[in-house]
């Protein structure tokens, strides 16, 4: 029997469909995942579910749980989410109320859940069931890691016992290990109480780990929808059959040139300490981020850093590049001795790096042409000819056109820009590339071309690479060597293949088992 | 912003083709006048709105129309230069807190809650004493009191600006603070800072107004809407439209000063409405 | 993290701060009222006294002393309370202040009470009710009451309710201890014509507070608990918009201790602001002097108060320690 | 209606009815303009100070009435030696100070005696410099000596700046003054308001009201309102830019009269321009004075055209001295070597009449050709740059001393005129007690300072007092600087 059907769902704002005849049935007991990347309405066709759509939208078609439209009162509707419906949000620092403590507002979510239980006996109740102790109660959101804090959402969301649980990317603003143990979380917690799951995310496997049954949406659209096993096994439409292939990761062809012997960039002892305690500093031991890593890359290879988020990686990745400067040891790129920001410019341009967030690495006021030029200042003067040659080399080598270097940055989509911040990245012709998690911030249909560049690039130029990330299936393509990080220090190293397939470390295996397994 | 954002938002319409009209009013007093505002005529004072007048005549026999063009232009101009000492000397401490941060934030901090703490009429009060009264003494006190606003605000924006990709590319390039403030921070926070100050004009016009009041900012033979108000006051009763005219002259102006800064607002960046009239209070 | 007592170290901090801001503060006004022209001595005797009446006057009041001797003697008396005496009242610094004060304070607090009780509610309608009629009716009335000069309005409340009704006096202030009733009374008029500017810039600030909370994932997941959209920003969104209105109650309470001085006069009030205003055109500096500071300290205190409310209410400043 | 609540609004009825049966006839409340910084009025040049104290709270041994007269005060008569050297003063027996000490003889030389010491932060100490001794003779007789003959000895005596203290008290008189007046001080709301009550023990006859408050309001709108609503019942000087609104108004008595305030367009004699003749004469010329009194006193000032209260009887009418002329002020201009006119400051203190004739005499004189950049100043800072350093081209103030022709003897005084013929005329003057020959010599001056244009002369201020209808007493006029209590009373 149906819960909720959904039947030729249209949303749109201000005259534009951003979800179109959407029809879709979710029977009880189902786990359905809804697969979709941004933009696709996926998240908006859930909280048309909840009644929870934004006033300024105009909707149209029906929307029927368990057999009846949503009533039209809002408190009646109101009242009916509380009982019935249980939300967990992707972000739960900004999901959940700063001002309260933990207990309390899963105490007002029992209480508006009229569960005739009394609530005091309730509340650890459900902080156990999610892995939580009772101390937490009295904690505010803040006190808590986000793991901890989805946990808190998601007894929120059990209080009331709900018919249905939609979980919308639940676990895409967590860590890798993190982010599978909510995962099991939710998938116990559905077994044991016989929920209902809608479950949304852009990341095919989470889904394929987690649901049974599978919608694929594509730019307000419904293309596919079926068992989870029919749709990986043979996926009928186009898009469907594009996720699939872009989220295998196959190895990327080594470069054509060996590795040299010699060490481009060596990394000595370096230490970044902060100190801790303000007033009292000798109270507290300081605390140390990265805590006397040694490493070395040769020219033309390709290593990668993973490790858990606050591990200290990027740390270590500012203070190479010269964002930061190094508390102990010291570091040499091409012989030249540095501790981090005294990098000297003419090194300078012989080291770059991409950043994660292709919308927040170009400054909005400036032309991309600008942006672009900004680090050949660190070559000396250069005429204008010079200056605009080394733009179209950059520009075309990462297959853009010149001509659009007179745009700015918002006139172009999120893969565009991650190949332009790419381009920015060589027009100094350096040696060594930083990339810092390059793609994470990019739809799943985009990381294998933007791979596929960086691989192309490091063929053509030699370049050496190091690779920031935390996605062990991209570093197994991409990386020559790999290094496993964790509290400040570096505890494992080797090839990609050896290292997953016989992790020796603790981490390591973490990581391992947190992977979600290949689709298909 | 662009023409689009103007039309799907008539306030902001409202708002800057009335400011636009008042400047336009004040900015023409320079050249001409109906009648030279230094002009007294005793025998033809407080007369009613006429062809002759169009707004009457005040207790000195002088053009009402004439005094209200000239003194819109020195409540803007007042208002105008209070503004520009603030952005001049705030904007710099606020990207330099932004950029540096650490010692120099903590510096600009203290100093922005130095200036905050001496209120504007106090500092009126004191320049008066010390200079005489007079436009300058309006001026000094509306840029002191709004140092401290544009110094929070270009902080608060260089602070978020700051955080962004493009600032640590910018410093890979080899740019130092002085340059990524110029090229990255300030174009960005440029948005944050017109709103800001259509805000501090209005209130800068209020402050003029309330200065002259009490007899610290403009002296005459010039004029402003607040020794408008100032010398029609006595006269309420009697001559109530001599006080009547400027009062909402100046009421006009801050509406549509308002109304402007709110639309640039909404138009401009939907984010900004956090930072605006965080420092209203005054 | 790591401090035993973030509070304790976020307090210490907060009070270096106001230590320095006060003593620089202080250097600031003395010297500046030391730049001043015009004798006070030559002031109290007038245009028709003899040059030695004017020297022995100056004598009599300190003022041939060097300026850094002053300077120092000044702070340290103040330091330990004593304000000094005033040039032309003959009576201590402090006691004049107080008893400003006791006007000026009971007005800014009224004033403040009232642009609360009133600028409160009107934003929080109006957010409840954004883009409908009354949201627009209320949002004119605030342009309106942000746009009027508080001095003129008072005129005109005065005109309204003392000249032509006679419920109010126009002005003046009888003291506390003689009819606390009548001293009350006589603040209402002055209070509203203050308060009607913050209490429209406070609904505006309220309204576009509660509007932005509203947008926040918190309040979806309030809804998602079960409330309307109204009981949601009522139980969780109000609160977390008084953390700016927090701000703005702090510079509008300093604001109001120092900025009556306009409404003083238009109300013939005997406040601090008019105290000072008197006291510089008689060149009583040590009176200026005084009263500067003291204004100066309420607003920078204010401000500290603000900021350790702040951490109050806010616990992630309570957790991090600023 | 609840029988109860009918009672209540019964009580409160009689209680309001009470309450001003008993409060009209015997209080006032007085709005003036600017409060006193202090309440000495021997300490202090302050007017506002006399308007609360003088005749009120402290009495000087004779005192000045309404018509500038001098009449008998705490001393009850006196004589005057042959050679105008000697005063013998008889003072009143059982005279008490409002602290309860007695007043006698002693006080006097005491009050004497602090005015003329070395020390001494009195004002007008040079007023009193001929006093060479005070004697007592007895408890009741004291003895004055001057040191050469003062016509206006007697007057001066009668001067807030010669009210008689106590020992005992006159350190405090500041802040808490004692003297010997019909009224004593109660207390000072510093900012809003002076209160002083019926002094019982008073030695003279009793005043009609048993209680005054001063109320300090500075704006004119402010005072108006107040005037309207009732909450003052009167002020001595009202701006007579609002008096229209009393005018006709038969709750209201608009008192018209005299002061001794000669206002002058100063000007400094010492500087070029101003030192050539023909400059201070085309000045004349360009002077509007009946625009100047219209604009500035709403038409209530009195031209004058020298410097002498008019209603003094020695005064000398020379308004039509220099007509306003433009053309002839041009042609003098030019004369003087000034054919395209000159640039000048005119500094103006912070009161009204300055700042409005300032506006008018600016734009008359640009008609000349004469180009005036208004600077307006506080007192504070007038005093300084304009009385003590002289350092001014022109300026725009009201003298208020009565009788003060004196100043344009001294060569040192802030305008700078030196004429010797002046100044032995005015020591003949000083000299004799004829008042025959007074008058002469008084007009000869006049004439003299006409001719030479010394000062622009505009107008004598007019005290303009705005008083509840059913009030009668006040002084109309002003010979001395005060609102004297004495005679102000009630009527049906």
């Amino acid at each position: 029997m149906a819960l909720v059907e959904i039947d030729d769902l249209t949303i749109a704002f201000s005259g534009r469909p951003a979800v179109a005849g959407l029809t879709l049935r979710i029977d009880r007991g189902d786990r359905y995942g809804i697969i979709g990347e941004s933009g696709s309405g996926k998240s908006l066709t859930a909280l048309a579910i909840a009644g929870l759509l934004p006033d300024s939208s105009t909707v149209a078609g029906a929307v029927r749980f368990d057999g009846a439209p949503l009533p039209e009162d809002e408190r009646v509707l109101a009242r009916l989410r509380g009982k019935r419906i249980g939300m967990v949000f992707q972000e739960p620092m900004t999901a959940l109320n700063p001002l309260m403590t933990i207990g309390e507002q899963i105490e007002e979510a029992i209480v508006l859940s009229e569960v005739p239980d009394v609530a005091n006996l309730v509340v650890p109740d459900l902080l156990d069931e999610v892995g939580l102790s009772p101390s937490h109660v009295g904690r505010y959101p803040h006190q808590l890691s986000g793991g901890q804090r989805q946990r808190a959402m998601i007894a929120m969301a059990l209080a009331s016992r709900p018919e249905l649980m939609i979980a919308d990317e639940p676990t895409s603003a967590l860590d890798v290990i993190t982010q599978r143990v909510v995962l099991d979380l939710i998938a116990e917690i559905c077994k044991r109480r016989q929920m209902t799951l809608l479950f949304i995310s852009h990341d095919i496997r989470a889904v394929a780990t987690l649901c049974s049954r599978v919608g694929v949406m594509q730019a307000g659209r419904m293309v596919e929808q079926g068992a989870v096993a029919d749709v990986l096994k043979s996926p009928q439409a186009a898009y469907t059959q594009k996720l699939l292939a872009a989220s295998r990761m196959d190895r990327r062809p080594a470069p054509v040139a060996s590795v040299e012997e010699q060490d481009l960039l060596a990394v000595m002892g370096v230490s970044r300490v902060y100190a801790q305690g303000g007033l009292w500093p000798w109270r507290d031991p300081p605390l140390r981020a990265v805590d006397r890593v040694d490493l070395t890359i040769g020219a033309g290879e390709c290593v990668a850093l993973v490790g858990p988020s606050g591990c200290g990686k990027t740390t270590l990745a500012r203070m190479i590049v010269g964002l930061d400067s190094a508390s102990e040891g010291r570091m040499l790129l091409d012989g030249v001795p540095y501790r981090g920001r005294d990098l000297p410019p003419g090194s300078r341009a012989a080291m770059s790096l991409v950043f994660q967030d292709p919308f927040s690495s170009f400054d909005p006021r400036m032309s991309v042409g600008t942006s672009l030029a900004e680090p050949l200042h660190l070559l000396g003067v250069m005429s204008r000819e010079e200056r605009d040659a080394r733009l179209r080399e950059a520009v075309e080598a990462v297959g853009l056109d010149a001509s659009m270097l007179t745009r700015y940055p918002h006139e172009f989509s999120g893969g565009q820009r991650q190949r332009l911040a790419i381009a920015r990245a060589l027009v100094t012709r350096p040696r060594v590339v930083v990339l810092d998690e390059p793609v994470s911030a990019l739809d799943v249909s985009l990381r294998g071309d933007v791979l596929n560049l960086l691989a192309r690039l490091r063929a053509e130029h030699g370049l050496s690479y190091l690779i920031i990330s935390h996605d062990l299936d991209m570093v197994a393509a991409m990386a020559d060597r790999v290094l496993v990080m964790e509290a400040g220090r570096i505890v494992e190293e080797g090839r990609p293949d050896e290292l997953f397939a016989r992790p020796q470390h603790s981490l390591t295996q973490a990581l391992m088992l947190a992977r979600l397994p290949d689709v298909a | 912003m662009n023409w689009q954002a103007l039309r799907h938002n008539p306030s902001l319409l409202i708002g800057l083709v009335a400011t636009l009209a008042f400047a336009l009013l004040g900015v023409v007093s320079i050249w001409w006048t109906p009648y030279p505002i230094e002009q007294v005529a005793i025998a033809q004072r407080f007369q009613g709105p006429s062809p002759a007048h169009w707004l009457g005549t005040d207790h000195l026999g002088r053009d009402m129309l004439s005094l209200i063009m000239s003194g819109t232009l020195t409540s803007f101009v007042v208002a105008a230069l209070g503004v520009l000492i603030g952005v001049a000397v705030g904007v710099p401490m606020g990207l330099a807190a932004g950029a540096w941060g650490g010692a120099v934030e903590w510096l600009v901090l203290r100093i922005s809650d130095l200036t905050f703490a001496f209120p504007a009429v106090i500092v009126a009060i004191l320049i008066t004493a010390l200079a005489g009264p007079g436009e300058t003494n309006a001026i000094i006190a509306i840029g002191v009191f709004n140092v401290p606003v544009f110094a929070r605000v270009a902080r608060g924006g260089a602070l978020a600006v700051a955080t962004q990709d493009y600032v640590a590319a910018a410093r890979l390039a080899g740019h130092g603070n002085v340059s990524i403030a110029w090229r990255h921070l300030l174009p960005n926070i440029m948005s944050l800072l017109i709103v800001q100050g259509t805000i501090q004009l209005s209130l800068g016009i209020l402050a003029e107004a309330g200065l002259s009041y009490i007899g610290l900012g403009t002296q005459p033979p010039a004029t402003s809407l607040g020794l408008m108000l100032r010398d029609a006051q006595s006269l309420f009763l009697i001559h109530p439209w001599l006080s009547v005219v400027p009062g909402l002259t100046i009421v006009f102006i801050v509406i549509a000063l308002n109304l402007a800064g709110d639309g640039l607002r909404d138009a401009m960046d939907p984010r900004l409405r956090h930072q605006g009239l965080a420092h209203g209070a005054g | 993290m790591g401090v035993p007592c973030p509070m304790t170290l976020y307090l210490l901090r907060r009070f270096a701060g106001f230590v320095v801001t006060m003593f620089v503060a202080a250097l600031v006004i003395f010297f500046l009222l030391d730049l001043l022209p015009g004798d006070p001595a030559r002031f109290i005797l007038g245009i028709n006294a003899t040059p030695e009446a004017v020297a022995a006057l100056r004598a009599q009041m300190g003022l041939d002393a060097p300026v850094h001797q002053r300077f120092i003697q000044w702070v340290l008396d103040m330091v330990r309370g004593d304000f000094g005496l005033s040039h032309t009242q003959g009576l201590p610094v402090a006691q004049l202040i107080a008893e400003r004060m006791a006007v000026t304070l009971p007005l800014s607090i009224f004033a403040m009470i009232v642009s609360v009780a009133v600028g409160l509610p009107v934003g929080i309608l109006a957010a409840m009710r954004r883009g409908k009629a009354t949201d627009t009716a209320l949002m004119i009335l605030v342009q309106i009451g942000v746009a009027i000069p508080n001095f003129w309005f008072g005129m005109l409340l005065t005109l309204l309710f003392s000249v032509t009704l006679h419920w109010l006096p126009t002005g003046g202030f009888v003291p506390w201890h003689e009819d606390p009733v009548a001293a009350l009374r006589s603040l209402i008029l002055p209070g509203l014509a203050l308060a009607l500017p913050q209490a429209s810039i406070l609904a505006r600030v309220m309204r576009t507070a509660l509007v932005d909370v509203t947008e926040q994932d918190f309040i979806r997941t309030a809804r998602a608990k079960g409330l309307t959209k109204a009981e949601a920003v009522w139980r969780h969104g109000v609160r977390n918009a008084m953390l700016p209105i927090l701000t703005i109650l702090g510079l509008q309470f300093a604001y109001l201790i120092a900025g009556t001085i306009i409404v003083e006069n238009v109300f013939y009030l005997p406040g601090l602001g008019r105290l000072i205003f008197t006291a510089i055109s008689e060149r009583d500096l040590v009176l200026v002097g005084g009263a500067t500071i003291v204004l100066v300290l309420a607003t920078t205190v204010t401000m500290l108060i603000v900021d350790l409310c702040y951490a109050l209410v806010d616990p992630r400043l309570r957790g991090r320690g600023a | 209606m609840h029988p109860r609540k009918s009672l209540t609004l019964a009580l409160a009825g009689l209680m309001l009815a009470t309450a001003s049966a008993l409060a009209q006839p015997t209080e006032i409340r007085i709005g003036v303009a600017l409060e006193p910084p202090a309440l000495d009025p021997t300490a202090g040049a302050a007017e506002a100070i006399d308007v609360v104290v003088y005749q009120n709270i402290f009495e000087g041994l004779v005192r000045i009435d309404q018509t500038g007269a001098v009449q008998p005060g705490l001393a009850e008569s006196w004589t005057i030696s042959q050679d105008g050297l000697t005063y013998t003063f008889t003072l009143h027996e059982g005279v008490t100070f409002h602290d309860g000490t007695s007043f006698d003889a002693e006080d006097v030389k005491f009050t004497f005696d602090r005015l003329l010491a070395e020390g001494s932060v009195n004002a007008q100490k040079a007023l009193y410099e001929p006093i060479s001794d005070v004697t007592v003779v007895d408890p009741t007789t004291v003895e004055f000596t001057l040191s050469r003959p003062d016509g206006l000895f007697l007057f001066n005596l009668g001067r807030g700046d010669a009210v008689i203290v106590a020992p005992e008290s006159a350190d405090n008189n500041g802040a808490e003054p004692i003297g010997t007046g019909p009224f004593a001080f109660v207390q000072w709301d510093r900012g809003s308001r002076v209160v002083l009550e019926q002094f019982g023990p008073y030695w003279g006859d009793k005043p009609a009201l048993t209680k005054a408050t001063y109320l300090f309001i500075g704006d004119t709108a402010t005072m108006t309102n107040a005037l309207l609503a009732g909450d003052v019942d009167g002020t001595n000087n009202f701006a007579p830019e609002a008096l229209a609104v009393f005018e006709g108004n038969p709750q209201f008595k608009v008192l018209v009269g005299s002061t001794e305030g000669e206002t002058i367009l100063s000007t400094n004699n010492a500087k070029a321009p101003f030192d050539n003749l023909l400059v201070r004469q085309a000045m004349a010329h360009a002077l509007d004075r009946q625009e100047v009194i219209d604009g500035a006193t709403y038409g209530y000032g009195v031209p004058i055209g020298t410097h002498f209260a008019p209603h003094h009887p020695y005064y000398l009418d020379l308004t039509s001295t220099y007509p306003h002329d433009v053309e002839k002020a041009k042609a003098l201009l030019a004369e003087a070597g000034y054919p395209d006119g000159f640039s000048a400051t005119l500094k103006l203190p912070p009161v009204a009449y300055a700042r409005l004739s300032g506006q008018i005499i600016a734009s008359q004189f640009a008609e000349a050709g004469i180009e005036l950049e208004l600077i307006n100043m506080e007192w504070a800072q007038w005093l300084e740059d304009v009385f003590a350093n002289k350092d001014f081209d022109l300026t725009i103030i009201s003298h208020v001393e009565p009788f003060d022709i004196g100043i344009y003897a001294n060569p040192d005084y802030y305008f700078g005129y030196d004429n010797a013929e002046v100044q032995s005329l005015n020591d003949q003057l000083n000299a004799t007690t004829d008042e025959a020959e007074r008058l002469a010599l008084a007009q000869q001056i006049q004439t003299i300072i006409t001719q030479d244009a010394v000062n622009g002369y505009l107008f004598e201020l007019a005290q303009t007092g705005v008083w509840n209808g059913k009030l009668d007493g006040m002084w109309q006029n002003a010979p001395v600087e005060g609102v004297v209590l004495r005679d102000i009373h009630w009527v049906e």
